[in-house]
């Protein structure tokens, strides 16, 4: 029989406002195995676990029920205290009567009984609970970056500089991500370009890094401390080592009509290309959709002008696999598809393009060579219309929930760089909310207005209209005047929703990281652990935990790399010891658990077994106590009940439900 | 193939012509549309409150009627569409429209919105295929520019009626390429025309109408097609003839060379 | 309860909209055809119901206005829908006895040759009870 | 009292630890009511919840069981849900086969940031399970007084 001792929480008025905790303490002491019970403002106080180790040791308890809030907070507060008190950390059991009780209802009687009931369950659990001991994993010391924008040549930048072996997975040709292609960056407009190629190239010279580009991850088995990662080199048919990144290639092949990733569609690229000058590295790949080698058997120019000799048409895809004691992702963003707003024109008019298309025309290196023009024919606009929020704030299934964060300040951004470098163009930006917390972001936003004399109209637009004379109609509301304005402008650029990259869902899922509805990562706990993933060894770097901008996600991917930083300096990890175990009596070898394990955690193994005397060599499940995360699925398929989970058995689930019934 | 049809009040009436148009065509095709027997007006106007019942009883009859039959419903007039549409989506998802409908009309089995609702031109698209109406062409209106007007009801809301994309639609410009004819793209194909303000309003219902007029003018339409009587009416009150506004089907008619021919 | 609360309640319950969830950008106010015709505008039905200023709303002309084109429902990027709002507002005032907009022995001068069945019966569910 | 005639049903909520457990937590903090009935236990994934568990329960008295999960392809263990949604479904007609009125047994997801969709999930359930009355089908006839 355990020797139990129940600790009521007050959590000052929180607990005690809605459940008698003297009445709790009261009634568990005449449970099976209480021996002591008592309660305390603050258990989780320095106070309050003092408390326990004295209780302990006065009333030589082996278990210990807290009842206080959720075990999701203070479950490793109240081991830990135990553990200095001399008991195993795992004979503590928490009764949650704050978050799933005294929060929720009022009244203070319907509170105590079930307070009662649930630290009843608590005690019937413990009275089951043995000691667990955690094992031992080992650490591989090197950590794997998926994305190579902004945030991932941050993360990976730090980690190296903290002195550990780091490798960036990046599935365009180049590193650089999204930044690469902004012209400004806000509040100081400095070109993106001269902050972030230095970054770019740091990150390639980098003893620490190595960069796999125009590569994917393909596979990822393994858990925290020592994940083993297959990744796809795609195929470039240029021999990386040979290229001089010359660039005669690119100049030379005759096939130049595939729209630039890199310039948002707006201008073209050759076949064989690198997505843009500076790009790191700075060899080509060939797009094999459009080049004519591929495509007929005939061409092979670039070959024929290579003169290093490095174009190789044979080139297959190769898969590296490496192991890695941490990853992070940092896999960034996309702006959303338009087609679901339509009325604002942008598949009906070429002059009606999203921010990040502006960004590329401003930009000296885009389409049009960085003067501000229609795309439809050339002409430079007298007048241009912003409209903010366009997919974002969208509860309506078209667009998206959230905001999107950035777009207030990059629209500021641009009508202020306009109206500096083109004093002759009007700008109006409809905003239903200008949000522009940040350091020196309002005053920024204000410098536009009162500087620039950019027009903010409060409302929404309606509807693009465009007109037989090449202008668009824009009907929008100004919610200030009462009005409905039409203005008729030449361009109209919409501040589109930003979205995480396709490819996220795909990697959380290899990664076993839990993503939201929004497919944004999840983060361990919204604000204690922003860059952790639930999943452990698995960090958040960037946009793809939520929308952000480039000054937090420089400081996010920092924040990682420490993170990474802090679990590689361990020699070895703690695993989790509520693993599953067969019981070799029971388990009969048939599979039916290794079937349903998601971590390839079961074998088998020929054992001599002692069954009530009869001695033989039978096949039983054994698990590895390093992968196995104790999910439970194999207690429930095997057959024959061998298979348990320790902190979770069935003796104790049954005990917990018993108890709630009674 | 047999569709139930349902032809609405003013196709018996002001618009023979969207009505008699259609049967030709639909008879050309090789489909049937088999007029629903004693169906009731259909109120050309959705009721909006979720309170009202009564005024979608009439809608609930024409849709069992084609369940029981075992056929699809076809609509031709826009406004009718609209309401039957929306009614059968009401039926479908509706609990509470559904059990007191269904409470009310004591039907042999209850209705839940089993009917498949189309337009005339939804079985162009999807039963015929305009690439099937291009062969059967005899006639094509080569040259023609025409201009879509699509009006509002057809397209909105666009989760329920589930018509086209209601910002950018795409499907009378490819009926138009279809025939033969050039589709002209204006921006104002999707504005209301005013609807019924015209009955008392009728400057406001003009003014719109001028604006769409205008701008498919602009952009170089020759003419308007359209599926709803109530937008030609406003339409026809605004252009003084200088864009003439047709009956989508009575194109199809002379394009299917059988617009002449005399009703067997 | 006043019978403004009464009423606004009345609205939301037979529109089935939930005013609270406008963020008030103004979209449907940008849309709406019959914008310049109104005196209460689209965007304001919604804050009408939602601070129970029905006396107003109920005899305010937009509601003769509104054309039931659903743009503002359509485009509306948090599905509230201010179109069923007005009509809820137009049912109450329907529902009351002599609420009719429309009186019969205005009809025959409103006619024409070529005004359609489709017209009169639309205008009747609109206008009269 | 009135209040001492008024149905309390019995309820066991089954949550995992990723998802449910942490939207009812959620619905705690936001201070989204919903009845005492509901006592929940944690449980690692929604795979762990045994079809025994539930049986166990309503031959114990439990008058309605559910079982959270992380909504399918949110499962921190990948896969878990559908196991247990598989198994939920078997045993769910293994119920209304032997006469236990559908609705008593529920399979619900609830991510951990549906602290409302918790709430609602547990006031709709409990007040389907009041609608059922008292389950008298599987209780143990031996464990009542």
């Amino acid at each position: 029989m355990q020797r139990i001792g129940v600790f009521v929480c007050h959590c000052g008025s929180n607990i005690a406002a809605t459940v008698d905790v003297k009445k709790v303490v009261e009634v568990i002491r005449s449970e099976p195995g209480v021996v002591h019970a008592e309660d305390y403002q603050y258990m989780c106080s320095e106070a309050g676990q003092e408390r326990i180790a004295i209780a302990v040791k006065e009333h030589k308890l082996t278990g210990i029920v807290v009842c206080s809030c959720s075990p999701r907070m203070h479950e490793t507060t109240f081991r830990k205290a135990a553990e200095r008190a001399g008991l195993n950390p795992y004979m503590v059991e928490i009764a949650n009567i704050r978050e799933h009780c005294s929060w929720i209802h009022k009244d203070i009687n319907e509170g105590t009984e079930k307070a009662v009931i649930l630290a009843r369950a608590a005690v019937a659990k413990v009275n089951l609970n043995t000691p667990l001991y955690p094992g031992e994993s080992r650490v591989t010391k090197r950590a794997l970056v998926i994305g190579g924008g902004i945030a991932g040549i941050q993360t990976a930048l730090d980690i190296a500089d903290a002195g550990y072996e780091v490798d960036i997975v990046e599935k365009t040709p180049s590193i650089g991500g999204i930044m690469s292609q902004l012209d400004k960056t806000f509040p100081t407009l400095d070109c993106s370009a001269c902050i972030l190629t230095p970054k770019m190239v740091d990150a390639a010279a980098h003893e620490k890094i190595k960069l796999y580009t125009y590569s994917e991850v393909e596979k990822v088995s393994g858990f925290v401390g020592d994940f083993t990662v297959d990744i796809r080199k795609k195929a470039r048919y240029v021999d990386a080592d040979k290229c001089t990144g010359c660039g005669l290639c690119q100049e030379k092949c005759p096939s130049k009509k595939t729209p630039s990733e890199f310039n948002r569609g707006l201008g073209n690229r050759s076949a064989i290309y690198t997505p843009f000058a500076q790009a790191i590295p700075n060899v080509p790949v060939i797009d094999t959709d459009a080049c004519i080698k591929f495509k007929t058997g005939k061409c092979g120019l670039c070959q024929k002008v290579c003169a290093a000799g490095a174009i190789d048409y044979t080139q297959k895809d190769e898969i590296v696999t490496e192991k890695y004691g941490a990853i992070v992702v940092a896999t960034g963003f996309d702006t959303i598809k338009l087609d679901n707003y339509d009325e604002y024109a942008y598949n009906q008019s070429k002059d009606v393009i999203t921010s990040l298309e502006l960004e590329r025309v401003m930009n000296a290196a885009g389409p049009t060579h960085g003067h501000l023009e229609r795309l439809s024919d050339g002409k430079a606009p007298k007048e241009i219309v912003f409209i903010q929020c366009v997919g974002s704030r969208c509860s309506d299934d078209r667009g998206k929930p959230y905001c999107s964060k950035i777009c207030c300040m990059y629209t500021a951004k641009h009508a202020m760089l306009i109206r500096d470098k083109y004093p002759d163009v009007n700008v109006t930006v409809f905003y239903i909310d200008v949000r522009t917390p940040g350091k020196n972001f309002d005053e920024f936003y204000r410098r536009a207005v009162e500087q620039y004399g950019v027009n903010y109209v409060k409302g929404q637009v309606g509807k693009v209209i465009p007109q037989p004379n090449g202008k668009l109609l824009v009907q929008g509301s100004d919610l200030l005047d009462n009005k409905q304005i039409l203005k008729e402008a030449d361009m109209v650029v919409l501040a589109t929703a930003i979205e995480p990259n396709k490819d996220v869902r795909k990697i959380a899922t290899m990664l076993t990281a839990s993503i939201d509805t929004n497919n944004f990562l999840t983060e361990a706990h919204a604000k204690l652990r922003p860059v952790e993933s639930p999943t452990a060894g698995i960090f958040l770097s960037g946009v793809c935990q939520g929308p952000k901008d480039i000054p937090e996600t420089v400081s996010q991917a920092g924040a990682a790399a420490i993170k990474v930083v802090g679990l590689l300096a361990k020699d070895k990890l703690m695993t989790n010891p509520c693993t599953a175990h067969a019981d070799e009596l029971l388990c009969n070898g048939c599979s039916t658990c290794a079937n349903v394990c998601p971590y390839g955690a079961i074998s088998y193994e020929d054992k001599q077994v002692n069954d009530h005397g009869i001695r033989e060599t039978r096949r039983i499940a054994v698990v590895n106590n390093a992968l196995c995360q104790g999910c439970g699925a194999c207690t429930v398929a095997c057959p024959s009940g061998a298979m348990d989970l320790q902190g979770f058995s069935n003796r104790q689930i049954l005990a917990e439900v018993d108890a709630i019934c009674r | 193939m047999k569709y139930s049809y349902y032809p609405g009040c003013t196709l018996k009436n002001k618009a023979k012509d969207l009505d008699v148009y259609a049967r030709r065509s639909a008879k050309a095709l090789g489909f049937e549309l088999e007029e629903i027997e004693n169906w009731q007006c259909c109120g050309g106007v959705y009721p909006l409150g979720s309170d009202e019942i009564a005024t979608k009883l009439s809608s609930v009859r024409a849709l069992n009627d084609a369940k029981e039959k075992g056929q699809a419903l076809v609509t031709l007039c826009s406004a009718c569409h609209h309401v039957i549409k929306r009614v059968n989506d009401d039926m479908k998802n509706c609990d509470d429209v559904r059990e007191r409908a269904n409470n009310y009309l004591k039907l042999d089995a209850p209705y839940k919105g089993e009917t498949e609702v189309l337009h005339f031109l939804e079985v162009l698209r999807d039963k015929i295929g305009f690439d099937e109406l291009k062969k059967r062409v005899v006639n094509p209106l080569t040259g023609k520019k025409i201009g879509a007007y699509y009006g509002c009801l057809l397209l909105r809301p666009s989760g329920v009626m589930a018509f086209d994309n209601a910002e950018n639609p795409s499907i009378i410009e490819d009926f138009i390429r279809a025939i033969g004819a050039t589709p002209v793209i204006y921006p104002y194909r999707n504005e209301c025309c005013g609807g019924y303000i015209s009955l008392k309003e009728k400057d406001m219902a003009k003014s719109m109408c001028e604006k769409i007029c205008e701008s498919a003018s602009g952009f170089g339409a020759q003419m308007l097609i359209t599926a709803c009587p109530l937008c030609m009416y406003n339409l026809n009150k605004s252009t003084d003839n200088n864009l003439p506004v047709y009956y989508f089907t009575e194109l199809l008619a002379e394009a299917l060379g059988v617009k002449e021919e005399s009703e067997a | 309860m006043t019978t403004e609360k009464k009423q606004a309640e009345l609205i939301r319950e037979i529109s089935g909209v939930e005013p609270l969830k406008c963020m008030k950008c103004g979209k449907c106010s940008a849309t709406c055809p019959a914008y310049n015709e109104m005196d209460i505008k689209p965007h304001q039905f919604v804050s009408y119901v939602a601070n129970e200023n029905i006396e107003a709303l109920v005899n305010s002309k937009s509601l003769w206005k509104c054309l039931s084109c659903f743009a503002c429902i359509e485009r509306c990027p948090r599905n509230v829908q201010p179109g069923k709002l007005i009509d809820a507002a137009r049912q109450i005032v329907l529902r009351q006895k002599g609420g009719d907009y429309l009186k019969d022995e205005e009809i025959p001068e409103l006619l024409d040759e070529e005004l359609p069945q489709q017209l009169l019966v639309s205008a009747y569910r609109r206008y009269k009870r | 009292m009135s209040v001492n005639n008024e149905f309390k049903p019995k309820i066991v909520a089954f949550c995992c630890n990723w998802c449910s457990y942490a939207g009812a937590d959620l619905a705690g903090s936001s201070r989204l009511a919903y009845p005492a009935d509901v006592k929940i236990i944690r449980v690692p994934c929604s795979c762990r919840v045994n079809p025994m568990f539930i049986l166990r329960a309503f031959e114990k008295g439990a008058d309605g069981v559910i079982i959270c999960g992380c909504h399918p392809g949110d499962c921190h263990y990948s896969t878990g849900n559908y196991y247990a949604r598989r198994r939920m479904t078997l045993l769910f007609s293994m119920l209304d086969y032997i006469g236990v009125e559908k609705g008593r047994a529920r399979v619900e997801w609830v991510s951990a940031a549906e602290g409302v969709k918790f709430a609602d999930t547990m006031n709709s359930f409990v007040s389907k399970i009041k609608d059922l009355g008292e389950n008298v089908r599987l209780g143990d006839i031996r464990c009542k007084n």
